[in-house]
């Protein structure tokens, strides 16, 4: 038996979701590959993966885990979709496989104590709720200046448009600023009256949550209605090229959250070309990768496997993973600069650590802004403020834990 | 000739209602549910238990309540989606808010919030008439949808909206097993199957039928329009609602509205029809080629593109499993436009008169 | 009314004429009938005594099937009142219609196409069901046994019918002359006091015709069930009815016994043409 | 009738229903050219099924011709479509009125013109379904489903005839129609016969009235003809009079006499 | 006021793009009886082809020009939707001739599945763009007499222009010619129109065949405002009401049907949603169709449901 490490990869390629799906499946696929070719797997253990075409249906994506999870060498499982991390969260306990959730997921599920198997690395809805309010209030000269200003926020109707909304209030009780709420029904092709709305209620910032067809949609129709684009601000699904291709030079001045960099620049990019596209293995054309999705699906599929290697570090180099050992793994990691370098992510996002209690890691992002044909990343970072986003992490989880009447992970617990 | 009739004589109008007035279908019953309840269970992998097998059964339980309301009443209804969703979240509100609530009441509880829902909604079937209905229906779908959304209440002020149970019980039992979870879906859906068929083979069925067929023709006969209408909806929806709280507690564990979305709706009336309208067994045929055809083909297709030497991806995969799937519906329609069963009916019919063609 | 056990014994039908009418059981009082400019029915009036058989006769159009919907409760004449058994309507609903015992069969076979001869008669008994939506779930003891019983009902009917072949047959494969004997076996099944029949005979035979008169004569022999009948075949009509209405353009032209109606100059004209 | 071209050739067909319910069980018949044929027989003997399968309308009843052959003039005509027979003067006039019920009367009839193209003929043809049928031209402007059974009969008689046809295939014209305009359907369609050569096969329970103006006669009994001959001959068969025309032995029997044990007495099966 | 103009007009427009959508439905089943679910895949379908080969001929012949790209890729979509409608009659209607409505709405299921694929394989699931030149910039109108002025969206109004013009020529062509009465014939009844001699094969082929170009046009319409890609077949969902609305077999309901749905659902959006937390305006839509069902069953200009004994 071949010593091999399974990637399951949940995506979707087809559905209202594909445009902005392929590209990050793409990625995903893309490092698996590379690692393959130029460093032979992880320690002597090959990667293998299989995709598993979700639509980003709920059901569909529980099936592809139950075909998926039994298979051996399963390392861990990112669903891509916030609908079917919700499902899985509630089965992955039982069959022991770490959950990662890049970017997306559940917010409270940042505490590691509560949520065993969920890794929402790099951030959630309220880090990047956060780090908006932060950069609107630093562009107005200071948080005493949103006092009195009104922010709507145009969503896509559903639990992943729904998630920033506590964290809003929050802050909008703190700085005085008005929150306008104006839902956009899934997939958001009709937009309308959302704009009209934002038309009526004349808000000085619109901040996006969109995700498809729903982000070039809304930039066409702020067009349309005349809303400046420089005055909208896009979490990060809403900042990638199928969001803005379309609408070109109609969304010159709209910003959006950047988690990490894109073009062609950063090593493992030139790796990626070298080792896979250049031998013709390439999972989609040559010319999207390095694009925004794609790379943060390299991204993620990096922590994978930084992941398995961090756990084989402990339990075994060149050893084939378990779940649970993967989720130590992902508890444990560290990757600092230096660490960064050596992977060729230099540049393309900050050092991440995560811990029992700290699964997240990081939860730095910057501003990017689109300038007719590509992204401009901005230099400023900005770090989600603890003090806000903690207190409600913990109330959120303690709320979880009563509900299903669990209990916190015992310090002994995190050693294991 | 093994299989017929002749010689089975009927000494009374009881043996005749039976629901299988032929012994070898009494046997082949009583065998099918052996089947399912001992060797399924042995025979299963991890996988097709909660992949297949559970999903199968949670939508012929609600594929039945909907063949209620449109196959046998004639109500084309595109809300299915909604009245599980009610059943769904109803369940929920039960379970999590009266402490020590049994999961069975709470499934039920929840059913019977959806039939409320569904007579609501089932008014304007007294006025609204075929198609006209069945896109009015969809007013029924795309409110649940906001509903579940909007009001905070419903899903016990979640901030997403989404949320999730866990540690089934029923009478005791664990349920987190999927073994145990499959053995109690079945359970559900063989009760509920059994009255069912008594509902439609008893007055109330007829009445539905009459509706369908004909309504002025009922009226003139001494049916009421509105009690057949409404009990059809009540009933339906009742089932369809249990079925969409085993779906979101059994099947998902956590959920959000877009589970229970128009796309399930759509699905659900697909499955009466290709099933066979009007039929309880269409019912489990039309569950099986909706739910298990598509897992089938994704699976099968790969290999047997591999055959050809050709390489499929994920997306061509999809897309072919999808233009299979259409293209067997309308082919299975063209066979036989009255659906599986009907299908079935005529094979029996057939191997009835074998060896002779006749 | 009670189906009898055994059709086959009838005793023989006195003669035309010497039967003996009881009172009035329905009276149609100035009933008029527009739909749009339509004219169905202009001023009738006629009334059913108790245990005959009425014919309605008339052209196409004449308003004959209107009369019927609208005792049925079907149509709602704009005018005049129905009255049965000394209750005044001026419209009735159907379901009123047929708790008060008033059945009827239809010209265009309105029969529950998906459904077998058994269930469609047995529809025809669903206002005597009494055990409520559970019991029927469940179908214990009471709900069983009351099946039982109106399936044994039903089955005298059927048997009277000579349909027993058919009994599990769709109603939608059967020739239309089997329909239109499913069709009266469903108003019979209502076990009635009037019976309404719009034209039961069309598209049958000669002998198929000789079994229905059969069956009408017979149901209203044995049970004293008053028959209100359209037909268009003459034969049957003189032979059968006691009484006669003729209509014509939603006017009545002629009532009376048949052969005072038959040589009515106006209705020779109007309806049955010179050649009779 | 060997003197004249046959044209309709129905050649010992068998038509399954559904795959499983065989109703025709080897039926032959001829029509000859200017003819006017009958097809007797009880409920269910099978008359629709075979008007069915000559004008191809059996597939929308999910039926199928499974044996023997159809020939129109000569020419196989199983593999034509209905609208291919229409445009070879073959029409039916279908069992059950089956007007366009959301159409007016006129626009009924002049949909039946649809294989015409010449206006003036329509316009004629429109002008003698008219004459024909007086209530009709009356009642042209409502919605052919709030019309009365009969006048919808005669609509759909009406509309077959504005194609012209040069065969029809009448089934059960005479149903639900007053006595006096049964029998003028029988003169339409005696003077259609004699003066424009239409050829006729129709199928009628009517059988006196049948006979009296058809040539020759067929009588079906569950699926199979059973008995053929000139219409007169069988006319006079004393079986056939007792059966289908009521005056067997020597009277007219009323109605209410006729005996309730008496039982058809069967040719075959 | 001018908020309240601006409103409405945005509603009337929007409803107008719907009716666009609306009469690919009703032009089925006026014709046919049957249907149509697979009109919103048909709008994909059409809309992908028409854009991918904008994009692919000017790399095939080498000639820049954006009007004659379009051109050519319109023809050629139509084409191929002849070709659809062709295969539809032939592999699909033809054998379901006189069947139960809901077997011919189940067909088209399955067609709606096929087409997804098969459009979507053929062409790519990414986002396309179709760019017919719309302005896309607004125009503020009354600003002499509104505060703010009246804001008009061009596009919104160039594709009303459309429908409306489409759908005067579809309305007179069913009420005006012979073909158009076959039609309505055929959807009453149709084996007694193949009876009498109308050629089921051909009128449907005619029928699907106009129904695709209608949906081309919308596809494009619609396809230029959002871009080309799979979300485009749910837009059948926002027409729907407008179907039923106007009433099933209504030409001309289908444009009103789609104005009152249009202004409906956005001045309930903007006025009621607000109250209620938003995100009203597709149910509202489906419920004020049900509104005007309840008084009229057949929508506003339906045909009468007819049920007579
Ligand atoms: N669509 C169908 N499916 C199944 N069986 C059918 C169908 N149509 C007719 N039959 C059967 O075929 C047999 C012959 O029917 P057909 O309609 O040809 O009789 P018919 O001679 O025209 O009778 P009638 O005088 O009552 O019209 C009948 O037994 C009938 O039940
Ligand atoms: N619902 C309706 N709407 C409009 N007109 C109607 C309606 N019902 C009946 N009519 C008209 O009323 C007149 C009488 O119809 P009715 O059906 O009562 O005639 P009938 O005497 O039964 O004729 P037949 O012997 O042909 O069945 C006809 O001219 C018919 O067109
Ligand atoms: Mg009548
Ligand atoms: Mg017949």
């Amino acid at each position: 038996q071949a010593k091999e490490q399974f990637f399951p990869l949940l995506s979707y390629r087809t559905g209202p979701y594909a445009p902005n799906g392929t590209p990050w499946a793409n990625g995903k696929q893309d490092y698996l590959k590379m690692i393959n070719a130029r460093d032979g797997g992880i320690n002597g253990v090959k990667l293998t993966w299989e995709e598993c075409e979700t639509g980003y249906a709920t059901d569909k994506g529980v099936e592809c885990y139950e075909r998926l999870k039994s298979h051996p060498g399963v390392a861990l499982f990112d669903p891509q979709a916030t609908g079917i991390t919700f499902a899985l969260t509630e089965k992955v306990p039982a069959d022991k496989i770490p959950l990662i959730t890049l970017g997306y997921g559940l917010a409270v599920s940042q505490d590691g104590n509560a949520f065993k198997w969920n890794f929402p690395i790099m951030g959630s809805y309220w880090t990047g709720a956060d780090i908006l309010i932060q950069s609107i209030a630093k562009r107005e000269g200071g948080f005493d200046k949103l006092k009195g200003k009104k922010i709507a926020l145009v969503y896509h109707d559903s639990p992943f448009g729904k998630e920033p909304i506590p964290l809003l209030q929050e802050r909008a009780k703190m700085h005085g600023f008005q929150l306008e709420l104006i839902p956009v029904t899934a997939p958001g092709v009709e937009q309308k009256a959302a704009w009209l709305q934002v038309r009526q209620q004349r808000p000085d910032y619109v901040l996006l949550w969109g995700w498809g067809v729903m982000n070039s949609t809304a930039l066409k129709e702020a067009q349309a209605t005349g809303y400046p684009r420089d005055k909208m601000y896009g979490v990060w699904w809403s900042g990638a090229e199928p969001d803005v291709k379309d609408v070109g030079e109609g969304a010159k001045g709209y910003n959006a959250l950047a988690l990490n960099t894109s073009g062609q620049q950063p090593k493992v990019i030139q790796d990626i070309l070298k080792y896979v596209h250049d031998k013709g293995q390439g999972t989609g054309p040559r010319d999207e990768v390095g694009s925004v999705l794609y790379t943060r699906g390299v991204i993620i599929q990096m922590l994978g496997v930084e992941a398995v290697r961090r756990a084989q570090e402990r339990f075994g180099k060149g050893k084939v993973m378990t779940g649970e050992q993967v989720r130590w793994g992902l508890e444990n990691l560290a990757l600092d600069q230096k660490r960064l370098d050596a992977l060729g992510f230099a540049g393309v996002l900050r050092p991440i650590s995560t811990s029992c209690q700290d699964h997240m890691g990081s939860t730095w992002a910057r501003i990017e802004t689109w300038d007719g044909k590509q992204w401009k990343l901005s230099n400023d970072w900005y770090e989600a403020d603890e003090q806000i986003i903690k207190p409600m992490v913990k109330t959120g989880a303690e709320k979880y834990l009563a509900d299903k009447k669990m209990q916190r992970r015992a310090p002994a617990d995190c050693q294991s | 000739m093994l299989y017929r009739e002749n010689g089975q004589f009927k000494t009374s109008y009881r043996a005749d209602q039976q629901i299988f007035p032929i012994l070898q279908d009494r046997w082949a019953m009583l065998a099918l549910l052996v089947v399912a309840y001992v060797a399924v269970p042995l025979l299963a992998s991890p996988y097709l238990f909660p992949a297949v097998l559970i999903p199968f059964l949670i939508m012929a339980l609600a594929a039945l309540g909907v063949n209620i309301l449109v196959g046998y009443c004639g109500q084309i209804s595109l809300g299915s989606g909604a009245f599980m969703a009610v059943g769904a979240y109803g369940a929920y509100n039960f379970f999590v808010r009266i402490p020590g609530m049994p999961l069975i009441a709470a499934v039920i509880l929840g059913g019977l919030c959806a039939m409320l829902f569904g007579i609501l909604f089932g008014l304007p079937s007294l006025r609204v008439k075929g198609l006209y209905l069945a896109v009015a229906t969809l007013a029924a779908q795309f409110f649940a949808d906001w509903m579940f959304l909007r009001i905070k209440w419903l899903t016990n002020d979640s901030s997403s909206g989404s949320v999730s149970v866990s540690a089934l019980q029923v009478f005791g039992f664990s349920l987190e097993s999927d073994a145990a979870k499959y053995w109690f879906c079945l359970t559900v859906l063989v009760l509920t199957a059994l009255l069912a068929k008594n509902l439609v083979r008893g007055a109330i069925g007829r009445e539905w039928m009459a509706i369908r067929d004909m309504d002025v023709a009922a009226a003139v006969i001494g049916i009421r329009p509105m009690y057949a209408k409404l009990t059809a909806f009540a009933v339906s929806s009742f089932i369809v609602g249990m079925a969409g709280a085993l779906w979101a507690f059994v099947y998902l564990g956590a959920w959000e509205p877009a589970a229970f979305s128009v796309e399930q709706s759509f699905r659900l009336l697909f499955m009466v029809i290709i099933g066979g309208l009007g039929s309880i067994t269409g019912a489990f045929f039309g569950a099986a080629f909706i739910v298990v055809l598509p897992i089938f083909l994704t699976n099968v297709l790969p290999g047997f593109t591999a055959l050809f030497g050709l390489h499929i991806d994920t997306a061509g995969l999809d897309h072919a499993q999808v233009m299979v799937f259409g293209a067997l519906i309308v082919w299975f329609l063209v066979v036989e436009p009255h659906g599986l069963a009907r299908l079935w009916a005529t094979g029996k019919q057939k191997l009835r008169l074998w060896p002779f063609p006749h | 009314m009670k189906i009898v056990d055994d059709p086959g014994v009838v005793a023989a039908p006195p003669a035309t004429g010497g039967r003996k009418l009881g009172e009035v059981i329905l009276d149609v009082r100035n009933i008029s009938l527009a739909f749009g400019g339509v004219k169905a029915l202009t001023d009738i009036s006629f009334d059913v005594r108790e245990h005959e058989v009425r014919a309605i006769i008339g052209p196409n159009g004449a308003g004959k099937s209107s009369l019927l919907n609208c005792i049925n409760g079907v149509y709602q004449p704009q005018e005049g009142t129905i009255t049965f058994r000394g209750r005044g309507f001026h419209h009735m609903k159907s379901r009123q219609v047929a708790e008060m015992g008033i059945a009827r069969t239809f010209q265009n076979l309105a029969l529950f196409k998906g459904m077998s001869v058994l269930d469609n008669i047995m529809t025809g008994r669903n206002l005597r069901i009494r055990s409520n939506l559970l019991l029927q779930a469940l179908r214990i003891g009471p709900a069983e046994r009351e099946e039982t019983r109106h399936r044994e009902a039903v089955e005298r009917i059927i048997d009277f019918l000579e349909i027993q072949p058919y009994r599990k047959v769709p109603v939608g494969q059967l020739p239309y002359g089997l329909q239109k004997r499913v069709d009266l076996g469903r108003a019979l099944a209502m076990e009635p006091q009037v019976l309404l029949l719009d034209e039961p005979m069309a598209g049958m035979n000669l002998e198929e015709k000789q079994d229905m008169c059969r069956f009408i004569l017979d149901v209203n022999d044995e049970f004293g069930t008053t028959v209100v009948l359209i037909e268009h075949d003459m034969g049957v009509v003189m032979d059968i009815s006691d009484r006669v209405v003729v209509l014509d353009y939603g006017r009545k032209i002629g009532d009376g016994v048949p052969h005072v109606v038959r040589n009515d100059p106006d209705v020779i004209k109007a309806y049955l043409g010179t050649q009779h | 009738m060997n003197d004249r071209k046959i044209i309709i050739d129905v050649n010992g067909i068998e038509v399954i229903y559904n795959h499983v319910i065989l109703v025709l069980k080897g039926v032959s018949l001829q029509v000859p050219e200017g003819g006017i044929v009958a097809l007797l027989g009880g409920n269910g003997a099978g008359k629709t099924t075979t008007l069915r399968a000559i004008s191809n309308l059996l597939a929308g009843q999910r039926g199928a011709v499974t044996k023997g052959s159809i020939e129109l003039r000569g020419e196989r005509i199983e593999n034509l479509t209905p609208a291919d027979l229409v445009r070879r003067g073959v029409v039916q006039v279908m069992e059950g009125r089956h007007c366009f019920a959301h159409l007016t009367i006129e626009e009924n009839l002049l949909t039946g013109s649809y294989t015409r193209t010449s206006r003036s003929e329509i316009a004629t043809n429109l002008e003698k379904v008219y004459t024909y049928f007086p209530r009709l031209k009356q009642r042209r402007d409502s919605q052919a489903a709030y019309t009365s059974g009969g006048e919808q009969q005669m609509c759909a008689i009406g509309r077959a005839l504005m194609a012209s046809p040069s065969v029809v295939l009448l089934d059960e014209p005479s149903m639900g129609l007053a006595p006096q305009i049964v029998e003028e359907v029988f003169e339409i369609v005696k003077d259609l016969n004699t003066r424009e050569r239409v050829t006729f096969l129709l199928a009628e329970q009517n059988t006196g009235m049948a006979l009296r103006y058809a040539g020759y006669g067929y009588i079906l009994e569950s699926g199979r003809v059973v008995m053929d001959g000139p219409a007169s001959e069988l006319a006079s068969n004393e079986d056939v009079k007792e059966f289908y025309l009521g005056v067997g032995g020597s009277e007219r029997r009323s109605f209410r006499e006729v005996k309730s044990y008496r039982r058809r007495k069967r040719w075959l099966a | 006021m001018g908020f309240f103009l601006e409103t409405l007009l945005g509603g009337l427009m929007a409803g107008m793009l719907y009716s666009l959508v609306a009469l690919g439905f009703v032009l089925i089943f006026k014709a046919s009886g049957v249907f149509n679910f697979a009109q919103g895949a048909m709008v994909l379908f059409a809309a992908l082809a028409m854009a991918r080969f904008a994009e692919w001929i000017p790399a095939w012949t080498g000639i820049q020009s954006l009007l004659f790209a379009n051109v050519a890729a319109f023809l050629i979509a139509g084409a191929i939707m002849f070709v659809v409608a062709w295969l539809i009659e032939s592999l699909v209607l033809r054998h379901l001739v006189n069947q139960e409505g809901a077997t011919l709405l189940m067909a088209t299921l399955g067609i709606t599945y096929f087409l997804e694929g098969l459009g979507q394989s053929l062409f790519g699931n990414s986002i396309y763009k179709i760019d017919i030149g719309m302005p896309k910039d607004p125009v503020i109108a009354f600003d002499k007499v509104f505060e703010g002025g009246v804001l008009i969206n061009q596009e919104d109004l160039i594709a009303a222009l459309i429908s409306a013009a489409l759908v005067v020529v579809l309305s007179l062509f069913f009420q005006k010619t012979s073909t158009g009465r076959a039609l309505r014939a055929v959807a009453d009844d149709h084996q007694a129109a193949q009876s009498i001699g109308i050629p089921l094969a051909r009128i449907w082929v005619i029928v699907w065949c106009v129904a695709g170009v209608v949906a081309l046009v919308a596809g494009m319409i619609w396809g230029s405002k959002l871009g080309v890609q799979f979300s485009l077949a749910t837009i059948a969902l926002r027409a729907l009401p407008v179907v039923i609305l106007g009433g099933l077999t209504s030409v001309p309901g289908a444009i009103i049907g789609g104005l009152i749905i249009g202004v409906g659902e956005k001045l309930s959006e903007v006025y009621i949603g607000p109250l209620v937390g938003g995100g009203i305006e597709i149910w509202f839509a489906y419920v004020l169709a049900l509104a005007f069902l309840l008084v009229r069953p057949q929508g506003l200009f339906g045909e009468k449901i007819i049920d007579r004994v």
